[in-house]
């Protein structure tokens, strides 16, 4: 049982970070958003594993709670609202794709520096883990400061708070259910703060580029 | 001992002559000296790697103060080995190149001083005699440099840069020489080594810090190397042989010396820091290796990246030094060592093919050379074997010395400290990176430069260089290859070099037959059989092709889509060759484009003739040195003002200057 | 002498599967295309009545070609003939074996591709130039995502010994499902692709010649040295398919020397080629061909892919 | 009304179901060519067409026609080809080419002319541009007559050039 558990742990963490990644790479405003979705279940399989390794209910329900939220409903929110021009794509990011994902690869082996103290101090399987999430915190943070469609800023600050979460479960099992209820619920405002915000922006002048908006001062 | 001192008498010998002797029996006679002395250093040299005695001897008369030890151990014979190598096909080369200008007097006599200054360099063992042998190698480059500038336009400037860069670079190591000097009991280094212990760790890092400076410039670290790709090709052929293969590599024994011998080592960061460098150094010298158009000034480029891959080996022997895995250090330091070695024998032969090419095409501008392989057939087989040796093909020395490095690099993971993990990604990804873009570099010098079509006048009717040239760079073309065929004969002194330098004990055979086989780890090759079985197929492709195919091959014009005319001009340049990856890293690059369009008299509308020019600068030398230059040029414009020439403001100077004194010291 | 007498017959195996297999493959990936676009398409062995008749050909060289002309396509083969003799395909103990190390391997290729670009270049045409630039500078980008892919598998069986890393992988095969392989075989499938210039990165069947980007290299060579140059790069991507397929998937590679262990070596790989096969097949069939200067996208992607691998294997050691 | 795309054809579909190509079993005379054996490569040469044959020769190769399956390629280089395909009345710019073509072929090489402009210079024959017909240049091996010939021809007459 516990090869699997360990097999199943590193997995999924490697599949968080592996989404972020994949969101530098692809333009495509969709897909983004699927690997989001992608991202969100791979988060809530490594809680659920923690949570029956540990048996801990709280941690099984937070869980729970991760997959529903990030795995299913904040993509679909976000979908619906890329759905208005389906062809919206990350045209011009600030930071040209081959030269963001070898930031990527930096930014992983800088969390896997930084964070080597961080592991030092226990050393256990999850523990060990921890640079992913630490990673997967600043690929998102670099995607939320180098796309310019509105909806990329939304999923790099969501990326963001996933590596945050990955990292809680990893290092101390999980915060207690009631802190992660706010943090996960506070996510869904943001984003449906920001998806009116995306809406009245594009009924009002057709372009969800944050950068454009700041010229057509009209 | 007697051999070395012997080689260094027959040294001065020639210069002397080269001072004395008429025009006509001149360069004969000297060369001859000079080639005699670098015969006498080698076996000098060979014999210490081999048999391992070390030896020292004070000789006092010469410099007034403190006269001037010399002294012999398996690192320092390594390199002089190394420059020896280099210095006999120099000198032999330089009897086929010798007219006009470099046969003058001071040519030929300041050439042989360049030799045995670099003779003299490895073996100074006390600081006077260091400084002094550094000295004279900076200084006699330097004349060498300008001693061409009548056909060269451009060597003034460079020859500018390298003085400024060089002496400022002898400054900071006469600094750290006198630093870890300071609580030493005498100058020797030996004495040095014994002093520094009593240094203080924030002492002992400004030492490293000054000497690395300096010698990181001559080895051409990034930061510092503007001077290299500016020089090189300004001076003549023989010279910058000597400069890209023995020069450069001077820096790199000052670092191992200093770092190792005197400083013990010191702490971790010292050598992060080199590797670094190194990798920096490695991936900036191939991307504009690839993209350079003009012949040498390509070289050099690739000079620095090679020079960039030895640092990072280099700093993985320090950082597995100091984190207590003495196999993996010598053995990574072993491979930068035999790296050094093949790549001084490789771009030697490049840079006197180089010179070669200049002097039967009268252009190093690749973009209009082509076509060689029918006119010139003995050089493109010599570039032809030292690019393949520089792209690191198998069985030849830069694949087996590559491959020795990547070992190293391996090993170091297997130890969990993270600066170690660190400084070996990097190395990994600079040596995969770096082998990419030099095969594009010298598969464009090899395809570009010698086959193909003849794109310019001079290279149309080019013709065979003189013998001694084509003897001279054959004679470096032979190491690259036994070194890569043989690697496990070199390997064993290698090892004592790098014991020495490490002050580890003696290594754990390595070699097995000709191949290599790294006993701890598990991972070997054997190129002579690898070589053996690629001859053995071709073989037998060639017999079957023979047997099947009955007819001779047809002459025919090259299928060109039915155009009628098949001009040179339709061919693939330098430029073109090497654009689509300077588009690829132009954010790296900066390639500065401009175009001029002159517009019709009549209208604006009809273009008369639109210009287009590109040019690569170097970034680092734009965004870096020329803002620092510029502010420098305004100081000096404010200072100007100072000096209005009335007495009553210099007096005025001096008193404040002591009423300064006064409060300070009270 | 047994075991010399298996290495032998294990790597004479090795140049006979690959070496016909793989001519043959490439005309399995061809039916596989057709059948998907709804044709009946050209026989599975078409490419090896292709080259016996282009044996029978003239030999044609151009003006200003010199040497290098006739000796590339010997030296692709050849360099491709030894590295599929030393590397462990069929079996773990071809002949000098201890030779195969990865740097050995990537460099042998290097060697073929840098004597197709001193071909294309060395018949002084405009197209010779342009495939020798593209593909060169392909292989340039693709090199760091191979070379520090095929490591991050080196670091974690220890050895940098092609075979070696079979026989670790074979031994705990857990690791083979590990992320560490996973992410690895990720970046080498896009490296294998780019260097073998299938659809993604450059379409082996295009006519039109500025599209071209290896085609472009050999558009000069005609009868026999066409059949060796396409034997040659036959055998390249048969090496690069099964070396990917028994560095991750390794199961049935002979580790004994006995008859059945090679007999279920040779099925397993020819098994394991025909599934890779059709599984780039269909990646051409489901994608166009990439614009030149949207590929550094992929291969840089591929080599985010590759750091991750080496960083999965600190984190998970 | 929102127009929605039909979903293509799954390739994985393509590969199980029958394939759509006409095969013609019996074989036909052999004109020339006889080592050529199952493996035929043309160089398409349009030294004047209308480009009507051009489409023709295109649905030969399609999937219903599929001259593939007999073993027949058009390749890029003539040095690969064994053969020219050539269409269309020879025009005063495409002499040269069209001799230069003709010269880069390995021999033995066969040419092929297809359609009414290639085989005796068809309607086009007297237009000011036209210098003459593809038999002033060389004796083509086979003709396809028709303007434009049905794929059928096509397929059947390149099939009989040792096609299988």
């Amino acid at each position: 049982m516990n090869a699997a558990y360990v097999a199943a742990l590193q997995v999924g963490a490697g599949v968080v970070l592996f989404c972020a990644v994949m969101t530098l790479w692809r333009r495509g405003v969709r897909t983004i958003v699927s690997l989001l979705g992608v991202q969100g279940l791979a988060l809530g399989a490594v809680a659920l594993v923690l949570g029956l390794h540990e048996r801990n209910a709280a941690l099984l329900a937070s869980g729970g709670l991760v997959v529903i939220l990030k795995g299913v409903v904040i993509p679909g929110v976000l979908l619906r609202a890329s759905r208005l021009d389906p062809l919206s794509r990350e045209t011009r990011p600030l930071v040209n794709v081959p030269a963001s994902l070898v930031a990527a690869a930096v930014l992983i082996v800088l969390s896997y520096v930084s964070s080597a103290r961080l592991t030092s101090l226990a050393p256990s399987v999850a523990t060990r883990l921890v640079p992913l999430g630490v990673a997967t915190i600043l690929v998102g943070y670099f995607m939320l400061v180098t796309r310019r469609r509105a909806v990329s800023k939304i999923v790099g600050l969501i990326l963001v708070d996933n590596g945050i979460a990955l990292v809680a479960y990893l290092l101390t099992s999980g915060v207690p259910f009631v802190v992660e209820m706010g943090s996960s619920i506070d996510v869904l405002l943001v984003v449906v703060v920001l998806q009116f915000l995306l809406l009245s922006m594009r009924r009002h002048s057709d372009v969800d580029a944050l950068t454009e908006r700041r010229e057509l001062h009209d | 001992m007697v051999w070395y001192l012997l080689a260094l008498a027959f040294g001065a010998a020639a210069a002397l002559a080269g001072v004395v002797l008429p025009r006509h029996g001149r360069v004969a006679v000297s060369m001859a000296l000079g080639a005699s002395s670098c015969a006498l250093a080698l076996v000098a040299s060979v014999q210490e790697l081999v048999c391992g005695v070390a030896w020292t001897v004070h000789v006092t008369q010469l410099l007034p103060f403190s006269g001037v030890t010399l002294s012999l151990d398996p690192l320092a014979a390594l390199f002089v080995a190394l420059t020896a190598m280099v210095g006999l096909a120099a000198c032999v080369y330089f009897l086929g190149y010798a007219h006009g200008p470099t046969a003058s007097r001071s040519g030929v006599s300041v050439f042989m001083l360049f030799v045995l200054a670099l003779l003299v360099v490895p073996a100074a063992a006390n600081v006077m005699g260091f400084l002094f042998a550094w000295e004279l190698m900076a200084l006699s480059s330097l004349v060498l440099i300008l001693s061409e500038q009548a056909t060269r336009p451009r060597a003034r400037s460079a020859a500018l840069w390298y003085a400024a860069m060089t002496q400022a670079g002898a400054v900071s190591i006469v600094l750290g020489l006198l630093l870890v000097a300071s609580s030493a009991p005498g100058q020797d280094f030996a004495q040095l080594a014994a002093g520094a212990a009593h240094l203080s760790a924030a002492q002992r890092s400004l030492a490293f810090a000054l000497t690395l400076v300096g010698f990181a410039s001559k080895a051409g670290a990034v930061p510092l190397h503007v001077w290299l790709p500016k020089a090189h090709p300004e001076a003549p052929s023989p010279v910058s042989a000597l400069m890209s293969s023995s020069m450069v590599t001077m820096g790199v024994y000052g670092i191992l010396r200093v770092g190792e011998g005197l400083l013990h080592g010191g702490n971790l960061w010292w050598w992060v820091a080199v590797a670094a460098l190194g990798v920096l150094s490695a991936v900036y010298g191939s991307l504009h290796a690839t993209t350079a158009r003009d012949f040498k000034r390509l070289l050099a480029y690739s000079t620095i990246d090679v020079m960039g891959l030895v640092l990072t080996g280099v700093g993985a022997a320090g950082v597995l030094y100091d984190t207590g895995q003495r196999e993996d250090a010598r053995l990574a330091l072993m491979a930068s060592l035999l790296l050094l070695v093949a790549h001084a024998a490789f771009k030697g032969s490049l840079f006197l093919v180089a010179g070669s090419v200049e002097r039967a095409t009268g252009t190093r501008n690749l973009d209009r050379l082509g076509g060689l392989v029918h006119t010139m057939p003995t050089t493109t087989c010599l570039v032809v074997i030292g690019a393949a040796a520089i792209m690191a093909l198998p069985t030849l020395s830069g694949f087996s010395s590559e491959w020795l490095l990547l070992q190293g690099l391996l090993h170091g993971f297997a130890d969990s400290s993270t600066p170690a993990v660190i400084v070996m990604l990097l190395g990994v990804v600079a040596l995969a990176l770096t082998g990419g873009l030099g095969a594009v570099a010298f598969v464009k010098v090899v395809g570009i430069g010698f086959l193909g079509q003849a794109r310019s006048e001079g290279a149309a009717t080019a013709v065979e260089v003189s013998r001694w040239m084509r003897l001279a760079a054959g004679l470096l073309a032979v190491p690259s290859v036994v070194l890569g065929l043989a690697p496990g004969l070199v390997v064993n002194t290698l090892s004592r070099a790098a014991s020495a330098a490490l002050g580890v004990g003696a290594a754990s055979p390595v070699a097995r037959g000709t191949g290599l086989l790294l006993s701890h780890l598990s991972g070997d090759i054997a190129p002579l059989e690898l070589l053996v079985a690629v001859v053995a197929v071709l073989a037998a492709l060639l017999g079957a092709n023979r047997a099947l195919v009955q007819r001779r091959a047809r002459r025919v014009a090259a299928w060109g889509c039915g155009r009628e005319e098949q001009t040179p001009r339709m061919q693939y340049t330098a430029t073109s060759f090497a654009e689509p990856l300077q588009r690829v890293f132009s954010d790296v690059l900066r390639p500065q484009t401009d175009v001029e369009v002159t517009h019709a008299v009549e209208s604006r509308y009809f273009q008369e003739s639109v210009t287009y020019s590109q040019h690569i600068a170097d970034v680092v030398e734009v965004r870096s040195y020329r803002p620092l230059i510029s502010l420098v040029m305004r100081l000096g414009e404010g200072a100007r003002r100072l000096h209005n020439g009335s007495i009553h403001r210099y007096l005025a100077f001096g008193f404040v200057a002591l009423l300064v004194v006064v409060v300070v010291l009270s | 002498m047994t075991t010399t007498l298996w290495s032998w017959t294990t790597s004479l195996l090795q140049v006979v599967i690959v070496g016909v297999g793989s001519l043959i493959l490439i005309g399995f990936m061809a039916k596989v295309k057709a059948r998907a676009e709804g044709r009946v398409g050209s026989p599975v062995t078409q490419p090896l009545r292709d080259v016996r008749k282009l044996l029978r050909k003239e030999r044609l060289h151009a003006h200003h070609s010199s040497l290098v002309l006739p000796f590339a396509p010997m030296i692709i083969t050849a360099t491709a003939v030894v590295a599929v003799w030393i590397s462990p395909l069929v079996g773990t103990h071809p002949v000098m074996v201890s030779g195969a190390d990865i740097f050995v391997i990537v460099y042998l290729l290097l060697t073929g591709s840098v004597a197709a670009a001193l071909a294309g270049l060395d018949a002084a045409t405009a197209f010779g130039g342009m495939g020798s630039s593209r593909a060169m500078t392909i292989g340039a980008l693709a090199e760091p995502a191979l070379l520090v892919g095929v490591i991050a598998l080196a670091i974690q069986s220890g050895s940098s010994n092609l075979a070696v890393i079979v026989a670790s992988t074979l031994h705990n095969s857990d690791h083979a499902f590990g992320p560490v392989h996973l992410f690895a075989l990720g970046a080498l499938v896009i490296v294998v692709i780019a260097e073998t210039g299938r659809i993604p990165v450059d379409n082996p069947a295009t006519h039109l010649e500025l599209t071209m980007v290896h085609e472009a290299m050999i558009l000069e060579y005609a009868g026999p040295e066409l059949a060796l140059v396409t034997l040659g790069e036959a055998m390249r991507l048969g090496l690069l398919f099964s070396l990917v397929a028994n560095l991750f998937f390794p199961w049935g590679v002979a580790t004994s020397s006995s008859a059945a262990a090679l007999a279920l070596g040779v099925a397993a790989l020819v098994a394991k080629l025909l599934v890779l096969a059709l599984v780039v097949a269909l990646i051409e069939v489901r994608s166009a061909k990439l614009r030149l200067f949207r590929l550094p996208e992929l291969l840089a992607g591929a080599f985010a892919l590759s750091v991750l691998a080496i960083v999965m294997g600190l984190v998970t050691r | 009304m929102r127009f929605r795309l039909r979903r293509r054809d799954g390739a994985l579909r393509g590969l199980v179901r029958r394939p759509i190509s006409e095969r013609v079993t019996e074989r036909p005379a052999q004109v020339a060519g006889v080592y050529l054996r199952g493996s035929l490569q043309l160089r398409h040469v349009d030294v004047g067409s209308c480009n009507g044959c051009e489409v023709e020769i295109a649905s030969a190769f399609a999937p219903h026609y599929d001259a593939a399956q007999y073993g027949i390629r058009l390749v890029a280089s003539p040095r690969h080809a064994d053969g020219l395909l050539v269409t269309g009345v020879v025009t005063h710019n495409m002499e040269g080419p069209l001799r230069q073509t003709l010269a880069a072929l390995a021999e033995p090489s066969v040419v092929v002319a297809c359609g009414d402009c290639a085989v005796n210079g068809g309607i086009f024959s007297d237009a000011h541009a036209v210098v003459g017909t593809l038999s002033d240049y060389v004796t083509p091996d086979v003709t396809i007559v028709g303007c434009p010939p049905h794929p059928r021809d096509i397929v059947a007459a390149l099939r009989s050039l040792g096609g299988r």
